[in-house]
């Protein structure tokens, strides 16, 4: 990722501009729904950052917010439920050079993607992660996720929720994460911004979008978030990570911006240090079979 | 046995965690480096510590196929071990056992040589670490092997613990040496001089072949999670991928590892993973997303014993099914089966190729039995097998790149990201041409009848040189269709059935799907009788078979965990022979 | 159409989320509430909003086989769907459009009748939600139904959103009834009085009666993991299995669910999951352990179309390979397919009689197109599946139960935790009678030889039960082999082709694993040619069938995402006969 | 769980000795292996506890610790790899009057088990959650685990393990366990009381217990131990979340001890209260029908 270390957001000549990332395929989310937002959200961030087309993969899962990278033009993965994190995974060790965000839903990312998120969190693998979060599981029409809240009432919980609601951006400070943040997406400026630092972030980047579905989710709507979301205070200290635990510890009110961010090597460095330690010349098969004779 | 030929076998069976591996490991080497051909077998607990270990060697003046039927030598070094496997000894033979462990035994018609292994280890040598070297020593001088050969293995499995280490081994191999010496009326030396010692081979196992073929095929990733029997695979590739500009990671289970196999194929790597049974159920998901959405990868399958969590240091050949027919609704896959240690070698090179050239995933199945088998092997061909690179576009625009192209060969020409003006987005979901999601019935027929196109290609033109036949069909009495790892107890079986006057032929595809039918039902018409000899217990390839052929094979499915007795089969295919 | 009686199709065709499929259920529970047959189908995309649904009513005044060829009436809300579909509409039939989206159209030989559906809702009701309410009026109108039918299913609709938005509906309904008016040369009634009104009928689809199937076969634990078109089980499990002291989950994923069922299992309580072919493919490993350590499981398996992702919100058969082989090595399962909605309440509660009596992981298959067909069935019969217990051990001493006691049926009595002095550990590893893992030949051949008896002694002595037999198979030209949902349209198939000469006879097993293979081989020895229908690509049905029988099968392979057509079969039944 | 409510550890008359929770299968652990104190405080505890073996069930998985449940004469659950949790959690939905007890090893349910891991924090199921923690996979022969060292080298990461490493009392803590505590296989008795006090906890509790692996972890030797463990301080309050998350937050010293407790509804209770609330007098099947007609 040359480009995003050599050069800084505000002095970037813009070059590509944010509908020049939009494809020809029309999303097919309901009207209203939030991921409109995050969708515009990413283009901007991306030509803000001037970012190639050619060289960005976007990893999905399933899920109504996992249709996404079929409606920007990048390359794109769209694979099963659950599992962006192990695709990305490969797909930037195989080629560091390529920019890979995960972009999808919290049922894909924190119910069955459970597996994964706490592991590319601690390998700390040079990604950017997208949550559309909308404490549903929109595309099977209806219910709750891990991140529903207590009592929330569907047609698979009818006397409501009874199980906790899962807190993932604490999951992720913990697990090793070094960039964790939140966007809404009714708040494009702020979360385009927002996507724009977590892709320049060297290391695992969790930006986790409120970002409501207006078909199933009665609860948390547009104006549940109205009067409830605020900016993170600017005497937060990022690189604090219990500060960062207690700000992620919200109860009533939700501050958006980045909790956290530290530096650590990046897996894809360690892998490259690793190969240079290994560095032979003219490694051959021929000579490995001496160990064989 | 012809007195001035050499081929014998020597079973070591002791307590896990004693050496007993590394002590069959040891004696193998230094006899193939005296330029005998070797072949083994081993077999332990699911524990790490307590029960029986059992190894295997066979060792030959000419190329071996099988781990032998008969037992001419039996190293016992724990009571348990006497008891599992004395009757394996063939009258004539000779027992040597550790006197400290395993109490006096009256072996009517047989030699015994008590040796008391414990004691020589710690009184003599003062380290009961070297046990296994004085085990080592008694057998080399009791099969006539000089004890230089034990010294050269012994220097070199105990160099990096330093010169002290090094000489206590020495003193211990020559105790057990020198030991054996007072029982000179069993000593009538098995080996024969070889004429010549072949330098140009291995001392290689099947993981060992695999993992090496792996990285000559150009493996660019390696994502896996620990199993048994495959974990070596991994454990082999580890140390040198780096070195070839590779990755390796080993992920947090299965479902991830393919997931990593996957982006890192999307992205424009030649990768794989291997595991067993339980980790090839949990990639059943996406090994179908790879077939759907077009992705290159290898699977390798070391098939292991038993159900479920079962017998996971045994063999079996149970995980045929699974590997056809592990997928919901259908995608195309390759199914791949060596046959040998240097089978594995090359045909890892052809899943790579495969995977990459159609798109497709490969799932390659060996076993434990070949994975362990550690044994000579002509040193490998570097370049019999050319690689085969992806087929990618020209440079485009962006949105006019039919991803998916329909063409005659269902292949279509792949971006890899960070081409110009090819992005597109790989799915799952069915999709037109152009990647875009479609869901009409005549969409689902166009994509669907592509996709399997690829897999009539891969038939027309290669399946022949995945065949291999043995001996001449043209009448046989029973020809016999197998696969895997089978090949060289079948071989050897058919040899002794025909020294009771049955001629057999065999066949083996190394390509299991597509399966080349034609091959197989030509083979078929020429033999008098199919026999289908499997190790599993419901004769799932016999079954495959009668569903995609028009032949009527015989099954002889036997599940045991161990490799077949090429005795066994060799009654089997009189049996079939006189049905 | 004979003119004194009832049967006919109406299909819509609109925009998703535009209300099609309520209006479709409204529609098709006030004709039945009328005392007519219904049978319906519904195909809608993938996404939440956009594209186009379809829902096709077939109403008769005599049982239903299939949701029809010919389409007499075709309701358009949208151009699209007035595109896709507008050729099925037959000669004669009738278009009903909403004017304010489909341009105007000529149909030579159709009668056309435009409405302006949304100017109608919005101007005259005032509110444009009660579009589909306005076409529900017209079309009663139209087939000459009373408008009290659809009065009262309004009302039911709307009642928890208050009374006034009822009113605005009664006006809807009554403003698109009287509309119709005007077209009066189109509407000659195609609804004629049927004699008496059964009451004793539910009016039902097939996840629904299978989740009441499952309720009432005494199910415990419900874990479930939501995907398309199996959600709906669980849905309709969730508000009603608590009043039965039973418990419901959603648990994170379909590894969760069925680790959960396992669980909740082995502690006693009868416990399934459903899902879809994904899920699926995640739950392999866990359904081999059920297997292999004899733990109760029913696994719903509501199949949809094509690999991967494919088509989720589609119809297929291409899973049957999945559930019959899906499994490393080899335990036993029981794989079940229920052939009509009726039958999806009765063989649910099979499969958890099954799974308890003989300790193993059941399979029910259904699919998209009968999980969300409508239909009128006849009242179940409370009755007719009586309960089978699970056969638990005498009290004992801790230490000497056998939990795995080799008997001759494979049953070994399974205590449950809580019982006295018969605490054993259940294992995926080979174990021995008393669970101890146990690695020997012997020992392996012995139990799994066990295990699979249990299949066996299914087979030998319930088989029987689960065979439906069709028309007289003795010297029928063609006998037809199918599975799953498509026996009702092969049953009106084969009478078309009974009108063209051709005598066909069916044979549905609904057990499939273990097949009935002794009464499979009898029928097909008594019919001239034996075609297998099914849907899906490669004819899995079919290849499965040439493995364990003798029989030789002619495939009839069709994968569309919709259910077979009856024509189209017809098609294929005569054109076997002549072959 | 009557039994561990209304009587109190102390003043319970002992009828079964530790002894009588040995089954007659012998462990076939490496001699010295952790493992074998763990199995010796789960017999204590079990017997200070007075608990019923046929009415207590030990869920495992697979590796060299998850053998355990055959050591025990209690009901056994050994499952397959990385699915503990799933399925104690249906045996104790099943019949919540058994003692439901998870025991395996760090590979098991800290890599392929995180699936389930936060989730089963979150519902807060009444179990125990016993983790032989060796840092490393014994079984397989010695491979890093996700709680392995920063570059600790073995036959899979012969360059030293590149991944950062994972704090499952943290992630517990975070993710919503009742009871979080660390255990170490050396302190049998300390051992003993902390497993005695998960048991009896209402909701879900974790007992992290370093148990070395002597055969292939080199490097967390008991000897690397001695020294490094202390035990909690009395001084720390359990009920407070940001202390326990500090004191988790562990670098060179361990605490060994309760770090985490407090209560709220557990998932068995809550479905409970649904079975409760739902209640209707002579359900029927029959009665159902009418939804359909
Ligand atoms: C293995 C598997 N299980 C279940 C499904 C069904 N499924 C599709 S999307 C989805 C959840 C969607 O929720 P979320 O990820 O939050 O995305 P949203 O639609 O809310 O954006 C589920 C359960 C699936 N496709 N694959
Ligand atoms: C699905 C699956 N993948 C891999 C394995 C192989 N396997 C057995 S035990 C184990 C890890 C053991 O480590 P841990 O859980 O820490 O237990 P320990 O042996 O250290 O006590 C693995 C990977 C398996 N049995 N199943
Ligand atoms: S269902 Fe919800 S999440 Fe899905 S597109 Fe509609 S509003 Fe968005
Ligand atoms: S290998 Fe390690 S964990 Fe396994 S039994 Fe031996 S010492 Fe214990
Ligand atoms: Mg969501
Ligand atoms: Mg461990």
């Amino acid at each position: 990722m040359e480009h995003t270390q050599t050069l800084s957001v505000e002095t970037q000549p813009i070059a590509r501009q944010p509908k020049d990332y939009k494809s020809d395929l029309e999303p097919i989310w309901c009207p209203g729904c939030g991921d409109y937002g995050v969708l515009n959200a990413l283009f901007k961030a991306l030509s803000q950052l001037n970012i190639d087309p050619d060289r960005t993969v976007l990893v999905s899962g399933i899920g109504c917010s996992s249709r996404l990278p079929g409606f920007v033009v990048t390359y794109g993965f769209h694979g099963v439920h659950g599992r962006i994190l192990p695709v990305a995974t490969g797909i930037k060790l195989a080629n560091p050079e390529l920019t890979v965000i995960g972009v999808g839903g919290d049922g894909d990312g924190y119910s069955i993607g459970m597996e994964h998120f706490p592991h590319a969190c601690r390998r700390n693998i040079d990604i950017t992660y997208l949550v559309m979060n909308n404490q549903i599981y929109g595309l099977t029409k209806g219910q709750t996720s891990p991140t529903s809240s207590p009592m929330f009432v569907t047609k698979t919980t009818p006397f409501g929720n009874v199980e906790g609601t899962l807190n993932p951006l604490q999951i992720a400070i913990v697990s090793g994460a070094t960039f964790v943040a939140r966007g809404y997406s009714s708040m494009p400026n702020q979360l385009a911004r927002i996507i724009a630092e977590a892709i320049r972030h060297p290391g695992f980047a969790l930006v986790d979008v409120f970002s409501p579905c207006v078909t199933f989710n009665k609860v948390q709507t547009f104006d549940y978030y109205k009067g409830r979301v605020y900016e993170v205070p600017e005497t937060h200290d990022p690189t604090d990570k219990f500060a960062a635990l207690k700000l992620a510890e919200e109860e009533e009110r939700f501050p958006i911006g980045i909790l956290y961010r530290v530096e650590r090597p990046t897996l894809d460095e360690q892998v490259a240090m690793i190969k240079q330690r290994a560095h032979t010349d003219n490694p051959s098969v021929e000579h490995l079979f001496r160990r064989f004779q | 046995m012809d007195g001035s030929r050499t081929d014998f076998v020597v079973r070591l069976a002791g307590e896990s965690g004693e050496g007993v591996l590394s002590l069959g490991e040891m004696l193998t080497t230094a006899l193939a480096r005296l330029g005998y051909e070797v072949y083994t077998f081993r077999t332990y607990p699911a524990e790490i510590k307590g029960g029986t270990v059992l190894y295997q060697v066979r060792v030959a003046d000419h190329v071996l196929l099988s781990y032998g039927s008969h037992v001419d030598v039996f190293v016992a070094l724990n009571e348990e071990g006497y008891h599992d496997n004395v009757d394996s000894l063939r009258p004539g033979g000779t027992l040597i056992y550790d006197s400290d462990n395993v109490p006096t035994h009256e072996l009517p018609g047989r030699c015994v040589i008590p040796i008391p292994i414990g004691t020589i280890a710690k009184k003599e040598i003062g380290s009961v670490l070297t046990k296994n070297v004085v085990a080592l020593g008694a057998i080399l001088r009791f099969i006539g092997a000089p004890v230089e050969a034990g010294e050269r293995i012994a220097e070199e499995t105990f160099k990096r613990k330093g010169d002290e280490v090094v000489q206590k081994n020495y003193q211990a191999l020559h105790a057990g040496y020198n030991y054996i010496s007072q029982f000179a009326d069993c000593t009538k030396p098995l080996l024969h001089g070889v004429e010549q010692v072949n330098t140009e081979r291995l001392i290689i196992n099947g993981n060992e072949a695999l993992a090496l073929g792996a990285v000559h095929g150009g493996l660019g990733l390696y994502a896996g999670y620990p199993i048994t029997p495959a974990t070596d695979i991994m454990e082999a590739v580890a140390p040198i991928l780096p070195r070839f500009d590779g990755v390796l990671m080993q992920a947090e289970d299965e479902i991830s590892a393919l997931g990593m196999v996957l982006g890192a194929a999307f992205a424009g790597k030649r990768a794989m993973t291997a595991t067993s049974g339980p980790g090839l159920s949990l990639m059943v998901e996406q090994i179908n997303l790879a077939g759907q959405a077009e992705i290159p990868a290898v699977i390798v399958d070391v098939q292991r014993g038993g159900a479920s969590t079962g017998l996971p240091t045994k063999s079996s050949q149970g995980d045929l099914n699974l590997a056809l027919y592990g997928v919901h609704n259908e995608s195309p896959r390759v199914v791949l089966a060596p046959t040998s240690v240097e089978d594995c070698f090359y045909l890892i090179q052809h899943a790579l190729n495969i995977a990459e050239r159609y798109q497709v995933p490969v799932i390659v199945l060996s076993d434990q039995s070949l994975a362990h088998r550690r044994c000579t092997i002509p040193k490998p061909d570097l370049a019999r097998v050319p690689r085969w690179d992806r087929i990618v576009p020209e440079p485009g625009t962006n949105g006019e790149y039919a991803r998916y192209k329909i063409t005659e060969t269902g292949i279509s020409p792949m971006a890899i990201p960070g081409m110009k003006g090819l992005a597109y987005t790989a799915t799952g979901i069915e999709h037109n041409e152009y990647s875009d999601p479609t869901y009409t019935p005549e969409n689902l027929q166009a994509m669907k009848t592509k996709r399997f196109r690829k897999l009539d290609h891969l038939n027309q033109h290669y399946a022949e040189q995945f065949v291999r036949i043995w001996g001449d069909p043209d009448g046989a009495d029973v020809g016999i269709i197998g696969w895997g790892s089978t090949e060289g107890v079948i071989r050897e079986a058919m040899e002794l059935a025909g020294r009771e006057g049955v001629r057999a032929a065999a066949l083996y595809p190394k390509m299991l799907l597509p399966l080349p039918v034609r091959i197989i039902e030509e083979f078929a018409s020429r033999v008098k009788k199919v026999l289908v000899p499997e190790k599993n217990f419901t004769g799932e390839f016999a079954a495959y078979l009668r569903a995609q052929t028009r032949i009527e094979p015989i099954s002889y499915a036997k599940d045991t965990g161990l490799p077949f007795d090429p005795e066994d089969v060799k009654e089997q295919i009189i049996r079939v022979a006189r049905m």
